[in-house]
């Protein structure tokens, strides 16, 4: 506590050495667990690293993991500085899917994809911004405890979209819980293909426009929280609603304003998963995606750009993953489970148990606490 | 500077009951305390007077053990003693009232006594008994509270009681007070004063108290000393000081808190008129009873009222904070009807140039975790000095920086930080930014609860400057002050407030201290 | 010469079910043959395609995804390595280097819903199902009609146990689903749930009332309550492809052995001779044609 | 309804509400400490592995319940050392834990039993089995006391195992630490204010650790039921939201041990007439087609959300929950 006090680290110390120690302590711990289960942590290290940044068809998986993350903890971010836990990250991606189907099925056949695509990506938002309004709007008015109606509102949003893909959806033959293909023009373009249009090869993988929609929202959310109006109030009412009220700003339309922007990150989940890889509308798509993203954004301090990072690693986890039960036998998804949990706990929960080592070592008498202060605001405020 | 005085070594009548020899202690770059010895004599009222920020409070959180200092030495009776933990300095007969409250809201007077000192495990049986020694100690001390109540339901003034009769329960010898009295009535306070006066008499308390307001020290205190910028000025006998003195040698300076008389003009425009405002209170207790008033330009119109009486309604209801069940309102030309369902809002109040102090600062006025600057344009934010691009949807990040910089300096506000987060400055900086903000944009209408509460006697001097200014320049002013002290010094008109009523008012040529007194203590005769 | 490869889908190789039945082909094919084989299991939907093109890229031949979710993945990576040999259970994809493996759930399910009826006291039987889709349904349409075909009175009660994935890892549900069956008066139920099963399974041996497995034989898992399986022979089928594989579509029904009733020790004193000659007698009759199952994914409805 | 309907309603409504009732309490002393317990599901997960695995390796059920209770409070420390020593985040300490146990449960289990992550089923001798056993059949226990007595007070109240009634017991067991102890009281305490707390001389830490012990022992029980009682095997993620459903129930009952119990057995009991409901028709008026399951199955969580909208106000939770405790002023 008193090193804490008493000495500031510099800055490279901070955000690059202290993080990186801690993936290490979680990545020697996940080694303990191989190791425990007869494989060798080193081997699977280097397998996962090159798996997942190795090669290009690897870095494009990545990518394509990442976007995910993005829009789940770029979801859970903006309710965060609402002041809201918003939990509900996976039904509002699953109700995003459905309109995003809805959409497609009914103008991809129709229209050319500069025109059914942005509609697609609209109707994907929408739906998931109305299934997160909802709850903020129960929250708000009625009092409703958001973490509650979010949990209910998965459920509710999963047993409706298995109604409709098996009652209305699925083509009459198919032994699959899934809608049609949709027509290429609802398809959101891969990368790879988009590179080999201006003359590049490069492997196919799913990583697709998607990933420059998910950019782009990092960029509206930054703006949006630090630099706009409406997110200079939601903030406000996130921290303090009788400030915000004091303020001339109404909590009540805040809350209903966060929760339905991040309902709509959420929703844009479904512009990857659905639109730009699979081409048709599947059950369970969201895949736990929601509850990751709660890992994302507070291992990203609820920060764009930490959410980028935090996805990027989330990526490499799973792509790598992937390539770990690929290469080695016996090598069970479950293992990679464990190890992206133990990379929760170090990174994101013990991430300060070694900052007074840190700090001892590296540590220099800060040069005053308003310097001190200015990097803490700046790592909440970029 | 002359710090000659050293306390240890100072002439002490009776043998010394705490002793703090040296104690230095350093937050990152502050020193917040720069060897500071002090010696108080058993069975005597110590006053620690000095500016915010001066280590008071750091001083005491070390002797409380709630801090370590990082060096020097404590000495309690004479022995000397090492305290780790506030367990520990409770076990070696102190006690502490802290600045900020340290109660449970959601849980009874008596269970908060005990808390940390239940005498068994069965909480029922405990209580029994800590109930029948806390009726004693309340019949002998005069510390009445309702053993009961849940805090969250109580008055401050009863919760300061509280706060002391916990202390002593625990069988504190030393007691240590942190602004008591920041928060009470004057009659509250001289009531906490005979019955400390009692105390030290009869049971040879040793109390330690820290104080802003220098009559309390003249009045309660056998001894005072005096802190700046973490050390110890002089530390003197009271026979030997003055109010005056105190001050000086506090701020460093000559320091006048006196009235200034200015004329006042007659028969200005009204620009707020208030009538037959009624408020009932979420527990359905009439907070606000038919309240009328006009504030006209150039004035200061001071609400006096033992805390509790609907000033604190009166003022949120006239800033569009709550609305209100009945009453009218007209702001300049505007009018509302509480009848017709429209009130005005905080927003449309800043429309309409109504400025607003909150008397709490902390949970109303400024949003803890924002940076100054942001801080700084609350509730202005959406005017269009602050907005660019995006047809005003962005916020003018570099503006917003740049008046808060004119704020800082305009109001003196330390430090000169607009990055520094909003909860690290000091109540009194704290409070200068939230005025320099309000009186920023050239209001008609100021209203102004509690604008120096904490806040020590450089700043109010400042402070009080900067709302005679703004009066002298044509605003109205409603001041909702519990110091009368304050009342007295700036208004140039008194309404005074009992039950929700205004039963009085007065020109100030015809105020004092016991007329005043008189009418906010008068029993509201029928009330219907 | 090249390896083959095995992708499972989401309930993993150990499901208990048809995947672990997959995983008894390829097992015996390799304690056979002595050779090694690729596999790989999905834990979401993009892994899908991602696995089976990883498997073609590493010249893996022949490649068999097992569950119908893989269907269309497959169809597009048969179509960019038209030289790999591919195999699919559960579904039907038309490509010249494909094998579509199906099964007559129906027929199976027609079976032990026959024989059901037939070892209940009370008249009525149950059914649960991990999730309301397609293929649950053709076993429950299968079922329903092997009860009410040998008692026209009987009553059959249908449950499914979720809308989400854990519905097919829920025992503690399908335990329930189970009890409330048994509370409404059946004494045997037949669970087509994934590892949900393991719940009813219990809960019958609990109540000491009968349970149907389903894929593999699961009688061993409740020793004395299990009346039968309704096995799907997935590892057959697997096995047979690792041995010859050929393009087209099988359909392996009853007569193909495809799908059965699962008889050994564990049940051999539930089923009486006089049981036994009972339900062989229909299944005689469904390989001779002579009963007409109906399949609930050629009509989309269960009209019989 | 008749009579042996309305008992195995009773009956399944508390078999569901056990689990979720112990998470529940778990949560609920947690939180009214101040720390947030998101990872309600993975220590229930964890303990009903480690119980099934303990008991069907060593054939005892105290086995079974010490491993499940000393897993799950080991979870809960290491959920302290994170958020309460180094006061790292709450939720995501939490999403971890949650992440470890549905991993690792299944590494363990395929490594240690090669049955795809189930362990092998415990004997039935010594799983836990109904006080009067006989009565977990409705005839049974109405052959034993007449048709109504014995379907709704002998098979629906009296057929239930030990951990049914301890969880019940429990109910009044958490109020009564709550609201009659010093430990109680200074627990209440250090939720809402700990500087308070500190100040009046008690660590904040130690009192965390002691509500995160007592927490990690009911998520034991809780685990241990789901292996013991309810089931007889573990297999992976069996746990199946439930801990999340605990959560909610929790918040439901304002965090208060009664309300708490009425909101799980809220949800128990709608889950339970979910399981009766489905396969019912629409009323003719709407039609008169069979109810689709999906929209039986969305019953509970929309009648919830109903009830929550309509008529539960606002729930205010433990006022410093979710803050780590810093010395300041
Ligand atoms: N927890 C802390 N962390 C960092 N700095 C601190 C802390 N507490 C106090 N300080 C520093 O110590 C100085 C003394 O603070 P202290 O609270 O003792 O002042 P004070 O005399 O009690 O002021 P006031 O009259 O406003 O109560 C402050 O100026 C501040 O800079
Ligand atoms: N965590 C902290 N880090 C750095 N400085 C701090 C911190 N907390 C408080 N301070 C400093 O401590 C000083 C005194 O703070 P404090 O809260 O005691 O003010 P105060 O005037 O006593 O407030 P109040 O008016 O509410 O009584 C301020 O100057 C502030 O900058
Ligand atoms: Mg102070
Ligand atoms: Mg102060």
């Amino acid at each position: 506590m008193s090193a804490q006090a008493n000495q500031a680290m510099p800055r490279w110390v901070d955000l690059g050495l202290l993080p990186l120690w801690n993936l290490c302590v979680a990545l020697a711990v996940a080694g303990l667990v191989v190791l425990a289960i007869g494989q060798s942590p080193w081997q699977a290290l280097t397998v996962l690293i090159h798996g997942a940044l190795g090669e290009a068809r690897g870095i494009g998986y990545t990518l394509y993991y990442a976007t995910t993350f993005i829009f789940t903890g770029l979801a859970v971010a903006v309710a965060f500085h609402g002041g809201l836990f918003n939990i509900g990250g996976e039904g509002q991606a699953t109700f995003g899917g459905l309109g995003l189907a809805l959409v497609g099925l009914a103008l991809g056949p129709h229209g050319p994809a500069w025109v059914v695509l942005p509609l697609m990506v609209l109707a994907a938002a929408l739906f998931g911004m109305v299934w997160a309004a909802i709850p903020g709007y129960l929250q708000a008015w009625r009092g409703s405890h958001i973490v509650i109606t979010t949990i209910m509102f998965n459920f509710l949003a999963s047993s409706l979209s298995v109604y409709l893909l098996v009652n209305w959806l699925r083509p009459i033959d198919s032994m699959a819980v899934e809608s049609q293909s949709f027509a290429d023009s609802a398809r959101m373009p891969s990368l790879h293909s988009l590179a080999a249009w201006v003359g590049w090869e490069l492997p196919s993988s799913p990583v697709n426009l998607s990933l420059v929609l998910a950019l782009l929202a990092c960029v509206f959310v930054h703006w949006f929280l630090w630099k706009s109006g409406a997110g200079f109030a939601l903030r406000a009412v996130g921290s303090s609603a009788r400030a915000a009220h004091y303020a001339g700003i109404k909590p009540r339309q805040q809350v209903l304003m966060g929760m339905a922007l991040s309902g709509a990150l959420a929703g844009l989940v479904a512009v990857n998963e659905i639109s730009g890889v699979q081409g048709k509308l599947t059950l369970d798509f969201v895949a736990g995606a929601g509850f990751t993203g709660i890992a994302v954004a507070l291992m990203g301090r609820n920060h764009p750009v930490g959410i980028v990072l935090a996805s990027l690693l989330f990526g490499i986890l799973y792509q790598g993953g992937v390539e770990l039960s690929f290469e080695l036998p016996g090598f069970s998804r479950d293992m990679v489970v464990t190890a992206q949990g133990l990379i929760v706990l170090f990174s994101g929960a013990m991430a300060t148990v070694s900052t007074p080592l840190f700090a001892r070592l590296f540590g220099r008498p800060a040069a005053s606490p308003a310097a001190a202060q200015v990097k803490t605001t700046e790592a909440q405020h970029g | 500077m002359t710090s000659t005085c050293d306390a240890a070594r100072a002439p002490s009548a009776a043998r010394p009951a705490v002793q703090l020899h040296d104690i230095s202690k350093r937050f990152g770059a502050v020193q917040a305390n720069r060897a500071v010895s002090l010696s108080v004599a058993a069975g005597t009222v110590h006053g620690l007077v000095g500016e915010n920020g001066a280590g008071k409070s750091t001083l005491m959180a070390i002797l409380y053990g709630y801090y370590q200092a990082d060096s020097g030495d404590i000495s309690l009776d004479g022995k000397p003693v090492h305290i780790a933990n506030s367990h520990q300095a409770i076990e070696l007969g102190l006690g502490m009232v802290h600045q900020h409250f340290m109660l449970v809201d959601t849980l009874s007077c008596l269970d908060n006594i005990m808390l940390g000192a239940e005498p068994g495990f069965f909480l029922r049986r405990a209580a029994r008994e800590v109930r029948r020694e806390l009726e004693v100690m309340m019949a002998e001390s005069g510390l009445h509270v309702h053993l009961d109540a849940l805090v969250g339901d109580l008055p401050v003034g009863e919760l300061q009681r509280l706060e002391i009769l916990k202390a002593l329960y625990r069988g504190a010898k030393v007691l240590i007070l942190d602004e008591p009295t920041a928060v009470l009535t004057p009659q509250e306070t001289t009531q906490l004063f005979d019955t400390l006066r009692r105390m030290k008499e009869k049971a040879g308390l040793t109390i330690i108290l820290i104080t802003h307001k220098l009559k309390e020290v003249m009045a309660l205190c056998d001894e005072v000393t005096v802190m700046r910028a973490g050390q110890v000025i002089q530390t003197r006998k009271i026979a030997e000081t003055s109010e005056a003195d105190l001050a000086q040698a506090m701020v460093g300076r000559k320091v006048n808190l006196g009235r200034r008389a200015d004329a006042k003009p007659a028969g200005e425009p009204i620009l707020l008129q208030a009538q037959g405002l009624s408020l009932r209170a979420a527990n359905g207790v009439p907070a606000l009873r038919d309240v009328s008033l006009q504030l006209r330009a150039g004035e200061i119109v001071g609400v006096a009222g033992v805390s509790g009486n609907g000033q604190s309604e009166l003022l949120e209801v006239l800033a569009g904070m709550l609305a209100p069940q009945a009453g009218r309102l007209q702001v300049g030309d505007t009018r509302f009807d509480a009848a017709e369902g429209g009130w005005l809002d905080p927003r449309q109040a800043r429309h309409l140039k109504v400025a607003h102090v909150p008397e709490d600062r902390h949970a109303c006025a400024m949003v803890m975790n924002f940076p100054a600057w942001e801080t700084a344009v609350l509730g202005y934010h959406e005017l269009p000095s602050y907005r660019s691009g995006l047809g005003g949807l962005s916020m003018n990040h570099r503006e917003m920086q740049r008046q808060t910089e004119a704020m800082q300096a305009h109001f003196d506000v330390r430090p000169r930080d607009v990055s520094l987060g909003a909860s690290k400055f000091s109540g009194g900086n704290q409070q200068k930014l939230v005025l320099a903000r309000e009186i920023g944009q050239a209001p008609t209408v100021l209203l102004v609860g509690q604008p120096t509460r904490g806040v020590d006697i450089g700043a109010i001097e400042f402070i009080h400057g900067q709302i005679r200014a703004l009066r002298d320049s044509g605003c109205a002013v409603l001041l909702v002050s519990s110091e009368l002290d304050e009342i007295l010094a700036l208004a140039d008109r008194v309404v005074v407030m009992n039950s929700g009523r205004i039963t009085g008012e007065l020109a100030i040529e015809d105020c004092d201290e016991k007329r005043l007194g008189l009418l906010m203590a008068a029993q509201p005769e029928s009330v219907a | 010469e090249a390896q083959p490869a095995v992708i499972f889908d989401m309930g993993g190789k150990f499901d208990k079910s048809f995947n672990e039945a997959a995983y008894r082909g390829v097992e015996r094919w390799k304690k056979e043959t002595g050779k090694t084989y690729l596999e790989f299991e999905i834990s979401n939907d993009t892994q899908r395609a991602q696995a089976i093109r990883r498997m073609a890229e590493r010249g893996a031949s022949p490649i068999i995804s097992v569950g119908f979710a893989q269907a269309s993945a497959l169809e597009q990576v048969a179509k960019d390595f038209p030289k790999t040999q591919f195999a699919i259970v559960d579904a039907k994809v038309n490509l010249p280097n494909v094998q579509s493996l199906l099964f007559k759930e129906h027929e199976g399910s027609y079976l032990v819903g026959a024989m059901a009826i037939l070892a209940s006291k009370t008249g009525k039987v149950g059914f649960v199902g991990g999730m309301d889709i397609p293929l649950i349904r053709k076993f429950q349409c299968g079922y329903e009609q092997g009860v009410k075909a040998t008692n026209p009175k009987a009553e059959v009660f249908t449950n499914m146990t979720g809308t989400t994935s854990t519905a097919w890892a829920d025992p503690t549900r399908g335990g329930e689903l189970a009890k409330a069956q048994f509370a409404k008066g059946s004494d045997v139920v037949f669970a087509a749930a994934g590892g949900t099963g393991t719940g009813v399974y219990q809960a019958a041996k609990d109540a000491g009332k009968l349970a149907i497995g389903v894929d593999s034989n699961q009688n061993h898992m409740q020793p004395g309550t299990m009346l039968t399986s309704m096995v799907k022979r997935v590892d057959v089928a697997v096995y047979n492809v690792l041995k010859g594989w050929k393009p087209g579509l099988s359909d392996l029904g009853l007569k193909e052995g495809g799908v059965d009733y699962a008889l050994d020790e564990y049940n051999a004193k539930l089923v009486s001779p006089a049981l036994k000659a009972k339900v062989e007698a229909i299944k005689a009759d469904i390989i001779a044609g002579k009963i007409k199952v109906v399949d609930y994914m050629a009509t989309g409805n269960c009209k019989y | 309804m008749d009579e042996i309907l309305i008992g195995s309603v009773i009956a399944s409504t508390l078999r569901l509400t056990t689990p979720l009732l112990l998470c529940a309490l778990a949560g609920l002393v947690s939180e009214r400490a101040g720390v947030v317990d998101i990872g309600l599901e993975g220590k229930m997960l964890f303990a009903a592995f480690a119980a099934a695995a303990a008991a069907s390796v060593g054939h005892s059920t105290a086995l079974g319940l010490a491993a499940g209770i000393a897993v799950a409070t080991a979870m809960s420390l290491i959920h302290g050392f994170a958020c309460v020593s180094h006061r790292g985040d709450q939720v995501v300490s939490g999403v971890a834990l949650n992440m470890v146990a549905a991993g690792l449960t299944t590494v363990l289990g395929i490594a240690w039993f090669a049955q795809g992550g189930q362990t092998p089923p415990v004997d039935a001798s010594i799983r836990l089995t109904g006080l009067v056993p006989g009565w977990s059949e409705p005839a049974a226990a109405q052959a034993a006391l007449g048709p109504w007595l014995g379907a709704l007070v002998g098979h629906g109240l009296l057929s239930h195992n030990a951990l049914v009634y301890l969880s019940l017991a429990l109910v009044g067991g958490v109020w009564f630490f709550l609201e009659r102890t010093r430990p109680g009281l200074r627990l209440r305490a250090v939720g809402e204010n700990p500087a308070m707390v500190d100040a009046a001389g008690v660590s904040v830490a130690k009192l965390r650790y002691a509500a995160l012990s007592i927490n990690g022992v009911l998520c034991g029980l809780a685990g241990s039921y789901l292996t013991l009682a309810q089931n007889a095997s573990f297999s992976p993620n069996m746990t199946s939201g439930r801990g999340f459903i605990a959560l909610a129930a929790l918040i439901f009952g304002k965090w208060r041990p009664v309300p708490t119990l009425l909101a799980c057995l809220l949800f128990g009991f709608l889950d339970a007439m979910a399981i009766r409901l489905q396969g019912s028709s629409l009323p003719a008026v709407l039609g008169g087609g069979e109810v689709p399951v999906q929209a039986i199955q969305a019953l509970p969580y929309l009648l919830t959300v109903i009830l929550l909208a309509g008529f539960i106000g606002q729930a205010v939770a433990p006022k410093a929950l979710g803050r780590p405790y810093v010395k300041e002023r």
